[in-house]
């Protein structure tokens, strides 16, 4: 499942880089986090139980980091395991922008397999949609946060 | 089949049900279970303790209230087809209700828990939010009311939040005309698109299945539809463009551009019915 | 509605007027309407274990480990079976392919690598079935994901992902099949009509019972005994036996109900071979049962097939002259039954058409997706909709008229029997017969009014015809074709009928019946050989290979029963009576020629005072025999059925590969909604012949099925795979299968065309599905002439398709093109 | 009766075809597996893990319903019916029309088929072919296509039955 879209921050460009490049930020900023470890700062993990509403789905997941041009441009990979479950993501974001204006074009390559995937993709789908939307949303505020501002619009 | 472990109540009165909502962490209300024990068998979700509401008859109720058509969140689908109170006052909802799966998942299914799992081919969120519904929320701290729009959140997610019950879904009794019209894999099968239509005095309002999380309102054309005299020319053309507004899943019933054009067929044809039934 | 015609019989049975030919009433039906049926998942034993697999997530990964350390130490936990423990305790299945596709080596479990989503790795056995799963979940397997390839097409080419490194690539199998003077006919054809690619789906008939078992090892004579659903017991202990390094005599396979079967039980062997490891392993019995999410993500899918590159050779009147494509088909993960069908599809290489010139290449491709195994129709179908869609097309480019390009080209009722290209022979059949009655039965002559009245109402009709052969009876010499080396040929299946010391008629049969009625259309055989009662008949109900009938190819697949099955019983019954006679005759003191069977006795038939009751002689060899001079028949008859086969000849992939050749043709009438591609099949018509119909319901019951089979797999029905293996359609929410409001209306008709080969002038059926599938095809692109004219390339239409043909017509259109004008 | 905390395991009475008895069940249990497997009423039976195949209707006091898509634990107190509660001496007019009509082939889906059908019948003893199709909407057959079967539910509101 191939996602993208872009969001636009008023913030400066090296505002949203360290809050993206942050692995503990970053972590953050997902839906349902448990705990977190990072082995170094191109390696991190995470325990998440995904809030799906009618109960969370478990997943352990591993980041790794692979590639990075300050300030514009970083991909990463992520891998989850939760019982009979998968999760692999790869994701890239783009910055853009001048003085307190920020775009963030983002796009993500995000595969799914058990039993979520068993319910079927008319649920699958907009749960993915609705998890990414999510994090955009709490990296919105971490760059709130992070600009010193405090609370989002 | 199989479930993983999970604890189960049955409350007598909605405040246990409240208390227990409230007092159990990863509590979640049983209501039909024709969505969630399902999901439970595929082990895709796993609530820690199922509150059964099963046993609260006032969930169960329908009445009209002034020009309030209420239906308690326990209502089945087969008793809202029998309601007397729905065939007068609301009959679209029965009409609605009949044409969801089967019997069985009928007579056991409810309305609160159909809109609660907002499953995104579900019959019922985008049909209330076009009757302009108002849902009642109950919790320890007291009742609150939701309007629809609030109302859903996320894929089997609402404005019910952990320690709260959905008790009745509210809708104006009477209105002018309801349709909804849309594409199922099969007869009585899971939507493809849909569409639910409603018009009053010349005010529309539309709302679309199956293209979001949530139902989606179509409010430029309802705006373009209001005070006209509709035919299927003027509602065709105030559809136009309708799809290229939406961002839908592309899965393998229907490619994205599929559910465009689908979800605008869909428009036209429930904004058609619902039109003949207020001049009719 | 429902009509009936006879064809003048070439050659007629001889039994006496009776049961035969009427619609008795099912003796099954009355333990399975009272819920008193006994399928596999109804048997129970003190101290069985639940099985629970755990299943690959991975379409392609190699196995790291595989820790069942927490599964083991969860309480409730008898057991737990690994890939490395199968790898020691078993050998690898044996392949039916030569080389390459010889080289996969197939276990019970995945060992090394899986190669599939949902592909067995472990399995769990526990004290309940809740537990089980609990503890396949806390079995944890650490995979290295590999590249991942689901097209056939694509898993051929350099540099694809490979799934079994022994064969050196994906390819199972592949060869030419060409036969008559095919560039001769291109020469000299009129026209030259190329068609760059046809797409037969993915499906299967999904059986409302999943797969499972109960295994019972026995520790004192160290057999297995094996309750379960597999529906070709034969094949399934060839499979098992050596690769368990046991006798087929230790492995005891028994069944009573099936609940459905349609070739998609046929290949359960590895899930059972880890059933027995583990009730041995434990000592107690396993019981496993599959659910529809496990079936559909790993068991028995149809073949998926693309046919390349296709030429017809047409001359100016409409003669079809010959054809030429390239086959690829899709085995998915493994060789369970394949690369059989890589042969199978040629029973019907022309048809029902005269093509004389025919060049197949046929090449088989593994990709990383469910095993295929035998689906109703089996490896014919896909080949037979190939055929009608080469009509269809042809008619519509070059504007003949697809009724009659049909009976121009068509197999005459005058050439029965008819020898194919390839030398196999069509028994008997009235083809333009039947379909005039379809057509009438959709009202054809009407058509053009009713198109009329559709575009009024907004609606695109369309009319389509589709017709399926079904070969019945395998000659299983035709797996040599496709392997030299294999040792199997010919077919057979066993009957024991024999008489009880009360008299009581008591039938066994070697079949696994799913519902075809077995037991009443062998009482019904049996009562009127005897000249008794049908309810004296006794049948046994279900399968068991310890009863003294079976024999290697016993079970019930590829349309044999009416054939092999009771042919079986025939033999049985005609020795039985003899033996009855015999006896009698040794009573009475007079020739056996003076015995007749009747009413329940064994009579003079000069003189009916001069009777004994059938409890008499079954009482004198059983309990009563002092005083006889010589030795009084056993009142018990075994009987071998053996179709008469050579050994086809492998150089000239030439020979009789299936004795009968029953058909179906379907026509149906659809409307189209243009702004949305949603259809309707508002009129459907099937005419069957089968030859002699031994019961006219049952037959009638497998017309229906095989119909409602054809309409799921032409709008419904598919499994869906996305890039990286996943299965879309992993069970009844996306897979959707028609219910009761799907159903257009139906008439039915037959004619009877008695087989002139066979004991009872039957002919084996119940797989015409092929023929629905078409039909749809072709109703929708005969709809859609209007709208663009769109060319029907893919065997499965859900609606999103047919709106694509509408928006893009000519994406198909520029796959198809008159070479030669 | 109520339940005020949350249990996992529960005693419940139930009445199965006619017969009260009490079971303890862990509350994960389906209803399904609790009649197959505890009860030994191996005539209802499983052909999904979705809820659509109608396989495991019985009749949950007196409403057809789909046992897999209820808990063992919530049929507390209820009167269920299933397929061998149907018959007394002699098979029902039902079930003989599925007989007559080769309304079954494998006989997997044919007890919920009853279930469905029957429920229907007590409330409209003649339905026409439209209502028994809807009727039978949620119970999936694979052998007869349908077609014998709502022939047969039809004949008995006819009183064709013999």
């Amino acid at each position: 499942m191939k996602l993208e879209g872009t969001k636009e921050f008023d913030a400066p460009r090296e505002v949203v880089w360290s809050v993206i490049n942050d692995p503990e930020k970053m972590a953050k900023t997902m839906p349902g986090i448990e705990s977190f470890e990072i082995a170094d700062d191109r390696h991190w993990s995470a325990k998440v139980k995904v809030p799906l509403g009618l109960g969370g789905l478990k997943m352990s997941i591993s980041f790794e980091k692979l590639e990075e041009r300050p300030p514009e441009f970083a991909s990463l990979s992520a891998k989850g395991t939760g019982v009979g479950a998968l999760m692999n993501m790869q994701t890239a974001f783009t910055l853009s922008g001048e003085g307190e204006k920020t775009s963030m074009a983002w796009e993500a390559d995000v595969k799914i397999a058990g039993p979520v995937g068993s319910m079927g993709q008319r649920v699958l789908q907009p749960i993915v949609n609705q998890q990414v939307g999510h994090v955009l949303a709490a990296v919105a505020e971490h760059v709130q946060q992070a600009k010193g501002g405090g609370a989002t619009s | 089949m199989l479930l993983r472990e999970v604890g189960y109540a049955r409350p007598a009165t909605v405040e246990e049900a409240l208390s227990l909502l409230a007092g159990n962490d990863g509590a979640r209300a049983l209501a039909g279970g024709q969505t969630l024990l399902n999901v439970m068998k595929q082990r895709a979700a796993s609530p820690e303790v199922l509150v059964d509401l099963g046993k609260l008859a006032e969930l169960r109720l329908v009445g009209v209230q002034g020009m309030t058509l209420d239906i308690g969140a326990m209502v089945t689908l087969s008793a809202l087809m029998r309601s007397s109170e729905v065939e007068v006052s609301r009959p679209i909802l029965a009409e609605v209700a009949a044409t969801v799966a089967d019997v069985q998942v009928r007579n056991r299914g409810t309305l609160g828990g159909n809109i609660c799992v907002n499953d995104p081919t579900n019959h019922f969120p985008p049909l209330l939010v076009a009757l302009d519904a108002t849902m009642t929320i109950l919790s320890e701290d007291g009742e609150r009311t939701v309007s629809v729009e609030d109302f859903f959140v996320g894929v089997f997610e609402t404005a019910v939040r952990e320690g709260e019950l959905l008790t009745r879904v509210s809708v104006p009794a009477g209105g002018g005309g309801d349709g909804m019209s849309g594409v199922t894999l099969g007869a009585h099968g899971t939507y493809i698109a849909n569409a639910a239509a409603s018009v009053d005095d010349g005010r529309w309002r539309i709302a679309l299945g199956c293209v979001a999380a949530v139902p989606v309102r179509a409010t430029l054309v309802e705006s373009r539809l209001s005070g006209v005299d509709v035919d299927e020319a003027d509602v065709r053309a105030a559809v136009e463009g309708l799809g290229e507004t939406l961002d839908p899943p592309s899965d393998v019933h229907a490619s994205a551009d599929y559910r465009r054009s689908l979800t605008e067929t869909s428009v036209v044809r429930a904004v058609l019915q619902a039109a003949e039934r207020a001049s009719g | 509605m429902s009509t009936t015609e006879t064809t003048t019989a070439t050659e007629t049975t001889t039994l006496q007027k009776g049961y035969v030919g009427q619609s008795v009433p099912r003796r099954e039906d009355k333990r399975l309407v009272e819920g008193q049926g006994v399928f596999f998942d109804d048997v129970k034993r003190h101290g069985m274990g639940y099985l629970h697999f755990v299943r690959s997530p991975y379409a392609h990964a190699r196995i790291q480990s595989v820790d069942v350390s927490a599964a083991l130490a969860l309480p409730g936990v008898y057991g737990t079976l690994t890939g490395d423990e199968v790898a020691i305790l078993t050998d690898p299945f044996f392949q039916i392919a030569a080389d390459p596709g010889g080289q996969v080596k197939d276990y019970a479990l995945a060992v090394g690598k899986v190669r599939y989503l949902g592909e067995p790795v472990a399995a769990v056995v526990a004290e309940t079935r809740e537990l089980a799963r609990d503890a396949a979940e806390l079995v944890e397997v650490d995979y290295e994901p590999l590249e991942v390839v689901v097209d056939a097409r694509a898993s051929l080419e350099d540099g694809a992902p490979v799934l079994h490194e022994d064969c050196g690539g994906n390819l199972s199998y592949t060869g030419v099949w060409e036969w008559g003077d095919v560039d001769g006919a291109f020469a000299e054809a009129d026209h030259v009509v190329s068609i760059s690619q046809l797409h037969f789906d993915r499906f299967n008939s999904t059986p409302l019972e999943l797969d499972g078992a109960l295994v019972e090892w026995n520790r004192g004579t160290g057999q297995w005994a094996i309750t379960t659903n597999n529906q070709f017991p034969g094949f399934a202990v060839i499979m098992m036996a050596p690769a368990m390094r046991v006798g087929t005599d230790k492995l005891r396979m028994i069944t009573q109900d099936i609940g459905g079967g349609f070739g998609n039980k046929i290949t359960s062997h590895p899930q059972l071979v880890a059933c027995c490891l583990l009730a041995r392993k434990l000592n107690r019995p396993v019981q496993w049962t599959e659910w529809r999410t496990d079936f559909h993500q790993s068991m028995s899918h149809g073949n998926e097939r693309w046919f390349l590159d296709t030429e017809v050779a047409v001359q100016s009147d409409g003669t079809m002259t010959a054809f030429r494509t390239k086959a690829i088909d899709d085995a998915g993960a493994y060789l369970r039954y394949e690369p059989l069908g890589g042969v199978i599809w040629s029973q019907v290489a022309p048809g029902m058409y005269r093509w004389r010139n025919l060049r197949l290449e046929f090449t088989q491709a593994m990709t990383n997706k469910a095993p295929v195994s035998p689906n109703r129709g089996y490896s014919r179908m896909q080949h037979l909709w190939f055929t009608e869609r080469i009509i269809d097309i042809v008619a519509q480019e070059l504007g003949f008229d697809r009724v009659e390009l049909r009976k121009r080209n068509y197999v005459q009722p005058e050439d029965m029997p008819y020898e194919t290209p390839n030398g196999c022979v069509y028994d008997s059949g009235d083809y333009p017969r039947a379909l005039d009655l379809a057509l009438e039965l959709i009202g054809y002559d009407t058509v053009e009014q009713r198109r009329a009245e559709a575009v009024e109402r907004g609606k695109l009709l369309g009319v389509g015809i589709g017709s399926t052969l079904d070969s019945g009876t395998n000659n299983f010499g035709q797996s040599q074709l496709l392997n030299p080396e294999l040792q199997f040929s010919g077919n057979n299946e066993v009957a024991t009928v024999k008489l009880d010391i009360f008299g009581e008629i008591v039938v066994t049969l070697g079949t696994t019946p799913q519902g075809q009625g077995h037991e009443t259309t062998a009482a019904q055989v049996v009562a009127d050989i005897l000249g008794c009662d049908v309810d004296l008949v006794h049948v046994r109900a279900g399968h068991d290979s310890y009863w003294n009938s079976h024999a290697g190819f016993s079970g019930t697949y590829a349309s044999q029963f009416a054939v092999t099955g009771l042919g079986a019983v025939k033999g049985a019954a005609d020795e039985l009576a003899e033996q009855m006679k015999t006896l009698a005759s040794m009573v009475f003191q007079c020739p056996i020629e003076a015995i007749e069977l009747a009413d329940g006795f064994a009579r003079i038939a000069e003189n009916h005072e001069a009777a004994l009751p059938f409890m008499a002689l079954g009482a004198i060899p059983n309990a009563n025999n002092a005083g006889f001079p010589v030795d009084p028949p056993p009142m018990n008859a075994r009987f071998v059925f053996r179709p008469q086969f050579d050994v086809p000849d492998k150089e000239k992939k030439f020979g009789n590969l299936t004795l009968t050749y029953a058909m179906q043709i379907h026509a149906c009438v659809v409307e189209v909604d243009p702004e949305t591609g949603v259809y309707e099949i508002v009129d459907y018509a099937a005419v069957d012949d089968c030859g002699v119909r031994i019961n006219p319901q049952i037959v009638e019951g497998q017309v229906m099925g095989a119909t409602a089979h054809a309409i799921g797999a032409a709008m419904f029905e598919s499994f869906v795979y996305d890039d990286e293996g996943n299965l879309l359609t992993p069970n009844f929410y996306d897979y959707h299968v028609p219910h009761a409001l799907d159903m257009p209306p139906l008439k039915t008709s037959s004619v009877e065309s008695p087989s002139p080969f066979t004991p009872l002038g039957t002919k084996g059926m119940g797989e015409g599905g092929g023929g629905g599938i078409h039909c749809v095809c072709a109703a929708l692109q005969d709809a859609l002439r209007a709208a663009g004219g769109a060319l029907v390339t893919d065997s499965h239409n859900p609606y999103h398709r047919v709106w694509d043909m509408l928006r893009h017509p000519e994406r198909s259109r520029d796959t198809v093109e008159v070479v030669k004008q | 009766m109520s339940v005020n905390e949350p249990i996992t395991s529960a005693v419940v009475t139930v009445t199965v075809n006619g017969t009260e008895s009490e079971h303890e069940v862990p509350v994960r249990r389906l209803l399904v597996h609790f009649l197959r497997d505890d009860l030994d009423l191996t005539g209802t039976h499983i052909g999904c893990d979705t809820g659509s195949c109608g396989a495991c209707t019985v009749h949950l006091d007196g409403v057809a319903v789909k046992s897999c898509a209820v808990l063992a634990v919530q049929a507390d107190g209820a009167t269920v019916m299933t397929v061998e509660g149907l018959a007394g001496e002699e098979l029902t007019p039902l079930q003989r029309s599925f007989h007559e009509h080769h309304g079954l082939q494998c006989g997997y889906c044919t007890p919920g088929m009853l279930m469905s059908a029957s429920a229907l019948l007590a409330e409209n003893p003649s339905p026409s072919e439209d209502e028994v199709k809807v009727a039978l909407q949620g119970n999936i057959c694979r052998c007869t296509g349908y077609w014998n079967i709502v022939e047969a539910v039809v004949a008995v509101g006819k009183g064709e039955a013999a």
